[in-house]
């Protein structure tokens, strides 16, 4: 169970949370063209390693927050709990 | 396949009881089921990704178009991603036509597949139900049911009576907090021995000339004339593959990786609708067979079967967060059982043995990315969900007609990349959230 | 071999004065308290335990412990029980589980003879043809599988889960890990320690040494006076990210088993090591035992493992079993020593006999073979904390290389020492482990709100200055070249492997898939080695170019039941669920809530709103309490109309689109106060709805003053619909003219509706009557239902359900989300494109509603079928005359009883869109009726004058 | 606010609360450990800046509670939100009080009494209890007496405050109504390990 560090709760297992997928700005619906708009409604970097994610902390303090997380590793730049930076694929 | 003699290598024997009898006797010993080659400098395509997809695929551009120097290059051993890790469900009981058509071909392929190939690949044909906990699943699997046999696929609903019949150890009393109120059965459905059919196409398309590489990584596509940097991306075409091994040139490379989709197709500047997130699989020690059908249930998330060995095979849908790291976790071995237990409560005696999990790329209607790219000559056969290795044959067998003949055939025009571009969505997602 | 029990031992745990009777396949036997199965078993005489999965070949003891891969036993309902492992209990129903008609005549023991034909993956080889008796085939090698049966009538007994967030847990509890927990508690740290066995002590338990039983109670006196929390017979079978940890316990006094999931700050990992069997000819025969079995027989339960013994001796344990053998009166006939160039080629001799043959093809006569070949590594743990474990050949096993600094390796699994050099090993482990431990605590109580304040820097990442253990030597004892046994449960030998690995299956995890070794129920601790050992022979490689597999959870296998735990279920209701239960209802489950769908006769309850009053419990709608300036703001956000201009007391409808433009849900929003508004939502979609508004509000447009509050059950929510519902209301609610003029349609007041204040009153209806959507607050919602009752009796008042309802808002063409709509659904497809206001500057979806204007989309049409009797199933497909080409699908479908007649909703291409248009629809009974798209989607009242009644 | 000040829900003339819990429970055998429905305590929430003059007056920070000179119960729920709780009496004093900041911030509070059922579990093994529920770490350390959080009970997802009665381990946890009955049972089967019993509503709320 992954602890993922809510910046008002502190660490809290994952299942607290809902995750919110990439972190992207939404383009100006007024100026937008189509190509733009549906890059910003499908398409991802979905890069294997560090991420700008949402997280949204449902069960805690219902807040919405953006933080990076290493992908292949799910360590979090926010320092992780000491000593748990192994990761990957075992 | 009189044509192809000619490009034939010496045949290597083949497998029948007979055979094995005969090498029993003697304790000979069988050859390698596909060679060791050097990595040539250049193949008329390189097909990224050997599992049931890229060797599909290579085994269909060699048998129906005659292109037998093609490279089949992946960065482990043959089947070592999803092909080995998935739950081996065989279906073509979609939601949406265009999905019934390509599936339904797909199984249509699997029939033939033991004799085609000359291996059992194990097809076991023992029937497929997809519970319906509430009125609103209900209503999706008559909706299923009814799209099916439009597509002359074998699918219908039937009630927790028949249920029973077809699958005496699910509790279809009014007990369970979400009762069973009815399914949706689909005959044809069943399971395959998954490792067989990685090998069965490996071992098909060796014999035409195809080479497999193992332990070859591809580290860059090689591009020009793309508005990109390095001459990548929209309006370029591609000239080769970078690997651990070296350069290869080829005109063509197919990209049929899971989990590793979109690394891959970034190489070549092309972005994908592609997010990656594990899904997890659990299997128990054998019992004596008691389960005679492939069970799911889309409200509880969870399907299983048993396996000839007797064990059962669990999945899931896939972890909540993306993720490229392939390790288990409690909370989906606690899910599982208890949904299990809520569908069967006489197996909980029966002990899990190994927990796994394999790298799903995920797309927003649940379809998948087929088909021709902004970049000349680099194809992508990716996007696969959770629902790839039913779909290996017919993907194989199409995405080899789109390589050879420069155009997209029919039957997967719905799936190409170019529908996120225009907001043509694929049906898709009411049927394949609910997952196998 | 012929086991017996001897006189006591001065280190056995059984009780001779408890006497235990059970069943062995059928026949009365006994033991005593302490026992396992196989002990008492054993000390009966028993030597045949199981049949080997496909040839059929009789087993006996191997390991004598939870490992042992022959004693797979099926007690009562329970499959696959591990015999060496699960203690004796009076009166246990004991089954052999791999063997028909009976253990010692088994008929599939043919199988052995057709064995140079089933060489591994003999089956992707052949049943190809003829196609059609595969399923035959199938169900012929399905009769194979092996393992127990399972009752199907068993219950799901009482199993518990807890939590746990000690600072320390220690997995195993030999020396070394038993001081690790001892030390670690020494330093303040809290600590579970965890023992796979029944008793703690490890390897000391069944050494006979004067001295290692001393220490082995001095240890136990240690634990007995700490804080340490100690589990016995209970395992830590996974390691997850974070240290969150699986731990089962199987001896919990309230539950069949209990799974404790702890979030530790430091794992300790202390399995010690797990014996392997030696390859060789024959070696799977009962009567071949390990070194530890044979001890294990003779120091825990006193039982002469066989009259005349050799033994293979590649180390010390080797050599203390023979000693120990000696002690209960096994005569050694020889000690074949490994570790000067000894081996065993092969066994000879009848059923009872395993005379040995060595090297020199001499052959012993013998009852026994004890082998002493070396050991596995259970790096489990570690591996599911991302380490690679390293061979090291002149150990001859696999070490720990880099596991995650939170995770410690300490006895057998880091090295060999003498006791007092693993004691101290383990001491060093625990207070390295408790100094770390001590590290994240400080880190976690800093970074948590509630959590006491820290004071002082957060402690710095202890060094480990940890004295390496060291690594005595031992021969590499493996062989690929004889038929010997290398994976005993499922029948997998060396020259399989070689052959695998011949035919192109050379790597490790080819070789296992195609084989199957390591695959069974010990997943490798006593085959792993073995494998890699013949597959890197037959490629000419080293066990270290081979590598090895990855070992995944469980460390040990775990029930289902123990898994699920306690199922928790929430389950939701409304205040007047009391009222409904007593008046009949016929309840349906909607998500989490339990709704009354009818009361009888959904029918009548239609009529009955149609021509008097009824009442509908409607408290599941979403309810979102909206305050502040900025609310007309971040309605006209997320609707896809005008939200500005609303005034207090008005009601206006709303529908809501993702950014993609699909429809995500409707409702109505009342203005209650001048910065105070109620949005109500579909019921399926209050939770998702307000997280939709959450976001909306943190991420895009923090700035905007609004706070929202759910309070959909703070009110039970109750809608009076019907002709005579206004005179209903007259006789119940204070403080509110509720006359046409003053309190019209699509209008919110606030009231004291029988005696209660603070209700809310809504002038609008699902159902097309005139109704009041009453919100009272949820305390005295039940009071409220019961006056209307009371007070409308004389009006023919009554209850109607969710199925009456579904009826009348189809009847009046009312969609509903998610049933008439689609993953796909764009806005303009529900028919209310008027309602998108693209002049708006900013609102969800509003470019894909843009485009999507242009765009030809199927549309929601109200349909009827022309043969008014005929009511089309929901989701039947409408096609194209005869043929197969689907042009849309029925949505929705009831009869009508205002209509008497069929009547429906559907999605069609938008060229059948058009009012009067003739469609076909196909019935599930594959019958084609003709049907008629009508102008308008109500199909009573269009003009909705009873509404506004 | 001048809407808000006036607790009209919990109004003298209106009928009885009914609580969620409906179903009756038969005396158990007194044990350490005591389950209570408190469900009829007047709760209003409170909103304002996280830390603005409202926070200051309340003295709760979000992770802690306060009990205020009127009486009444502070909890610091969330950042900007805090739970009041007490008699209407207490309650109404304590949120009059704020009317004062709201010109000098955006704030809000709303009666809650009747969305959100409350019941206190009492006992030296409360904490144990708790861990069979609730995956949050119930040591001192980490949830000391006052602490307030947020989390998963049983599935269902409370608030629950450390509130100690005469120094022996209290909590109370909220949740919506509607989850209330089942939840009030999913605690008693937690407890019965411990030898919980079932006890009158004590209607106390704060720490003396």
């Amino acid at each position: 169970m992954l602890l993922v560090p809510c910046p008002n709760c502190g660490p809290r297992n994952s299942t607290d949370l809902r995750y919110g997928g990439e972190s992207h700005a939404r383009p100006d619906p007024n100026t937008a063209s189509p190509a733009e708009w549906r890059a910003y409604l499908y398409l991802r970097d979905n890069p294997a390693g560090w991420l700008r994610e949402n997280w949204y902390c449902a069960s805690g303090c219902r807040r919405w927050f953006s933080i990076e997380r290493n992908t292949a590793t799910n360590e979090f730049r926010d320092p992780p709990l000491p000593g748990d930076k192994r990761g990957g694929a075992a | 396949m009189a044509g192809l003699a000619g490009r034939l290598r010496k045949r290597p024997p083949k497998y029948s009881a007979a055979a094995l009898a005969w090498k029993g006797l003697r304790g000979q010993s069988w050859p390698r089921v596909w060679r060791d080659c050097d990595l040539q400098r250049s193949y008329d395509a390189v097909v990224i990704g050997g599992g049931v997809h890229g060797l599909a695929t290579a085994y269909y551009l060699a048998r129906n178009h005659g292109m037998t120097n093609v490279a089949v290059l992946d960065k482990a051993y043959l089947g070592s991603g999803g092909s080995g890790r998935n739950t081996a469900i065989v279906r073509s009981n979609y939601l949406t036509p265009e999905g019934v058509a390509f599936y339904d071909r797909s199984v249509h392929l699997y029939e033939q597949m033991a004799v085609e190939l000359n291996i059992n690949v194990m097809f076991s044909q023992r029937g497929h139900l997809t519970l319906a906990h509430s009125d609103s699943s209900l209503r999706t699997m008559h909706w299923r049911a009814e799209v099916n046999k439009l597509g002359g696929v074998n699918s219908s609903v039937i009630g927790p009576d028949e249920i029973k019949k077809e699958c005496p150890s699910l509790d279809t009393s009014d007990h369970p907090r979400y009762p069973i109120q009815g399914a949706l059965y689909h005959p044809p459905g069943g399971v395959v021995r998954h490792d067989a059919v990685v090998w069965g196409y490996a071992r098909a398309a060796d014999h035409m000339g195809v080479e497999m590489h193992q332990k070859t990584e591809v580290t860059d596509i090689l591009c020009e004339g793309g508005d990109g940097p390095d001459g990548k991306g929209a309006g370029g075409r591609v000239t080769g593959v970078r690997t651990n091994r070296g350069d290869i040139s080829t005109p063509i490379v197919i990209n049929c990786t899971a989990g590793w989709a979109s690394l891959i197709s970034t190489m070549a500047g092309v972005r994908l609708p592609i997010t990656t997130h594990p899904l997890q699989a659990a299997v128990t020690e054998p019992v004596k067979m008691f389960l005679p059908t492939v069970v799911v249930s889309g409200s509880l998330h969870v399907y299983v079967s048993q396996t000839d060995r007797g064990e059962l095979v669990f999945g899931a849908s896939v972890d909540p967060y993306a993720n490229y790291s392939v390790r288990g976790s409690l909370e989906f071995t606690e899910g599982l059982a208890g949904h299990v237990l809520e569908l069967m409560p006489g197996v909980s005696r029966m002990r899990i043995l190994r927990q796994w999990s394999g790298l799903c790329d995920m797309t927003p209607d649940y379809s998948p990315v087929m088909g021709f790219t902004p970049v000349d000559g680099f194809l992508v056969d990716v996007g696969w969900g959770t629902y790839g290795f039913k779909a290996a044959p017919v993907s194989g067998e199409q995405m080899a007609e789109a390589a050879a003949t420069g155009r997209t055939p029919k039957l997967i025009e719905a799936f190409a990349l170019s529908r996120f571009d225009n907001g043509e969505l694929v049906g898709e997602k009411g049927a394949a959230s609910v997952g196998h | 071999m012929t086991m017996s029990r001897q006189g006591v031992q001065p280190t056995e745990v059984i009780d001779r004065a408890a006497k235990l009777r059970f069943r062995w396949n059928g026949k009365r036997f006994s033991g005593f308290e302490g026992d396992t199965i196989a002990s008492a078993l054993a000390a009966s005489g028993e030597q045949i335990f199981s049949r080997s999965m496909k040839y059929h070949r009789p087993r006996g003891i191997l390991t004598a412990d939870y490992w042992d891969p022959n004693l797979m036993v099926q007690v009562g309902d329970d499959p696959n029980v591990r015999a060496g492992h699960r203690l004796l209990e009076s009166g246990m129903d004991v089954r052999s589980q791999n063997a028909w008609p009976s253990l010692n005549r088994d008929i599939k023991a043919a199988n052995s003879l057709f064995g140079r034909f089933l060489t591994a993956g003999f089956y992707y080889k052949t049943f190809m043809r003829p196609q059609w008796l595969w399923p035959t085939y199938e169900r012929v090698l399905a009769t194979f599988a092996p393992g127990g049966k399972i009752d199907l009538d068993t219950p799901h007994a009482y199993h518990d889960k807890r939590y746990t967030h000690p600072d320390v847990v220690v997995a195993g509890a030999g020396p070394a890990g038993i001081e690790a927990a001892l030390a670690a508690s020494g330093e303040g740290a809290s600590v579970l320690l965890v023992s796979h066995e029944h008793a703690v002590g490890g390897h000391l338990r069944y050494s006979s040494d004067a001295a290692d039983q001393a220490a082995l109670a001095e240890l136990r006196a240690a634990l007995d006076a700490s804080d340490v929390e100690v589990l016995t017979d209970s395992t830590v079978t996974g390691r997850y990210e974070d240290n969150w940890l699986g731990i089962v316990q199987r001896n919990h006094p309230i539950a069949v088993e209990r799974l404790i999931k702890a979030r530790a700050k430091t794992l300790v990992a202390a399995p010690g090591l797990i014996e392997r069997p030696y390859v060789f000819e024959g070696n799977d025969r009962p009567g071949v035992i390990t070194s530890g079995a044979a001890r294990r027989l003779a120091n825990l339960w006193g039982v002469k493992p066989g009259e005349r013994a050799v033994v293979f001796s590649a180390n010390a344990d080797g050599d203390a079993a023979a000693a120990d053998l000696e002690r209960v009166g096994t005569e050694i006939a020889a000690v074949i020593d490994g570790r000067t160039g000894g081996r065993i080629s092969s066994t000879s001799g009848s059923s009872r006999a395993v005379d040995a043959v060595v090297a020199d093809g001499a052959s012993i006569d013998a009852d026994l073979l004890v082998v002493a070949a070396g050991w596995t590594a259970p790096t489990s743990l570690l591996n599911m904390a991302g380490d690679r474990p390293v061979y090291d050949p002149a150990a001859a096993r696999f070490f720990p290389s880099d596991p995650p600094s939170n995770v410690l390796a300490t006895g057998g699994l880091a090295g060999d020492a003498d006791l007092d050099g693993l004691r101290q090993h383990g001491a060093a482990t625990g207070r390295l482990a408790a100094a770390r431990a001590a590290a994240v605590r400080h880190r976690l109580q800093s970074r948590t709100a509630r959590a006491l304040p820290v004071d002082g820097d957060e402690p710095a990442w202890a060094p480990d200055e940890r004295v390496p253990l060291g690594r005595d030597p031992h021969p590499e004892l493996y062989r690929a070249d004889t038929h010997g046994m290398v994976d005993m449960s499922e029948d997998i030998s060396s020259k399989d492997l070689v052959a695998a690995a011949h035919e192109g299956y050379d790597s490790v995890e080819l070789a296992k898939r195609y084989t199957t070794a390591t695959m069974g129920p010990s997943q490798g601790k006593l085959e792993t080695v073995n494998t890699v050992a013949a597959i890197a022979e037959a490629r000419g490689e080293t066990i270290s170019q081979v590598g090895t597999t990855v070992w995944r959870p469980p460390y040990a296998p775990l029930t289902l039941g123990a898994l699920a735990g306690r199922m928790f279920e929430p389950v939701r209701v409304s205040p007047i669920h009391p009222w409904h239960e007593a008046n009949n209802v016929s309840i349906i489950q909607a998500g989490q809530w339990l709704r009354p769908d009818h009361y009888g006769d959904p029918a009548a309850e239609v009529r009955n709103v149609r021509e008097n009053v009824g009442l509908i419990d409607v408290t599941p709608l979403g309810k979102l309490d909206l305050r502040g300036p900025d609310v007309p703001k971040l309605l006209s956000l997320l609707y896809v109309n005008k939200w500005m201009k609303l005034g207090v007391g008005r009601v206006r409808y709303g529908m809501m689109c993702a950014e993609d433009g699909v429809v995500l849900d409707d409702g109505v929003t009342g203005r209650l106060g001048e910065d105070h508004y109620m949005m109500s939502t579909t019921s399926s979609g209050a939770g998702g709805v307000w997280e939709w508004v959450e976001n909306w509000l943190q991420t895009e447009r923090p700035d905007w003053q609004v706070h929202v509050t759910p309070v959909t059950t703070a009110y039970a929510s109750i809608n009076v619909a019907g002709p005579k519902s206004r005179e209903l209301m007259s006789r119940v609610c204070e403080g509110v003219d509720l006359d046409a003029e003053a309190f019209p349609y699509m209008t919110v007041r606030e009231a004291t509706v029988a005696g209660v204040a603070g209700c809310f009153m809504w002038r609008i209806g699902f159902t097309g009557e005139l109704s009041f959507e009453l919100h009272v607050p949820a305390g005295h919602g039940l009071h409220v239902w019961e006056a209307l009752m009371d007070s409308g009796s004389d009006l023919g008042v009554g209850p109607f359900g969710l199925e009456a309802q579904r009826i009348m808002r189809l009847e009046k063409g009312h969609f509903i989300v998610g049933q008439d709509t689609d993953g796909l659904t764009l806005g303009p497809s529900t028919g209310l494109g008027s309602l998108i206001k693209l002049d708006k500057d900013d609102f969800a979806g509003k470019p894909e509603l843009a485009w999507a204007a242009d765009r030809s989309l199927p549309m929601v049409v109200a349909i009827q079928p022309d043969d008014p009797d005929v009511v089309p199933e929901e989701a039947a497909q409408i096609v194209r005359g005869d043929t197969n080409e689907i042009l849309g699908r029925i949505t929705s479908s009831r009869y009508s009883p205002t209509l008497n007649r069929s009547i429906c909703l559907g999605q069609v291409e938008p060229d059948l869109a058009a009012g009067g248009t003739k469609v076909t629809v196909l019935l599930e009974s594959g019958e084609r009726i003709g049907a008629t798209v009508i102008d308008h989607h109500a199909h009573f009242d269009p003009a909705g004058e009873r509404l506004r009644g | 606010m001048a809407e808000a000040a006036s607790p009209q829900n919990s109004a003298p003339q209106s009928p009885a609360f009914e609580s969620p819990v409906v179903r009756s429970y038969p005396a158990m055998r007194a044990g350490d450990l005591t389950l209570s429905d408190e469900s009829a305590v007047t709760k209003w929430l409170v909103r304002a800046g996280a830390d603005g003059p409202a926070a200051d007056l309340l003295g709760a920070p979000f992770g802690t509670s306060r009990a205020v000179a009127g009486g009444a119960l502070v909890l610091g729920s969330r950042p900007g939100e805090w739970i009041v709780l007490g008699t209407a009496g207490e309650v109404a004093a304590t949120v009059a009080d704020l009317a004062g900041c709201e010109e000098q911030e955006f704030c809000s509070a709303l009666d809650w009494t009747h969305g959100r059922a409350m019941f206190r579990v009492t006992g030296t093994s409360a904490a144990r209890m708790l861990e069979k529920v609730c995956g949050l770490d119930w040591s001192d350390h980490m949830t000391p007496e006052g602490a307030v959080v947020s989390a998963s009970v049983a599935l269902v997802t409370c608030d629950i405050a450390r509130n100690d009665r005469d120094g022996v381990r209290s909590y109370l946890i909220f949740c919506d109504r509607s989850f209330g009955q089942y939840l009030f049972d999913a605690l008693i089967d937690a407890g019965n390990e411990f030898g919980l019993s079932v006890a009158a509503a004590s209607h106390s709320h704060s720490a003396d």
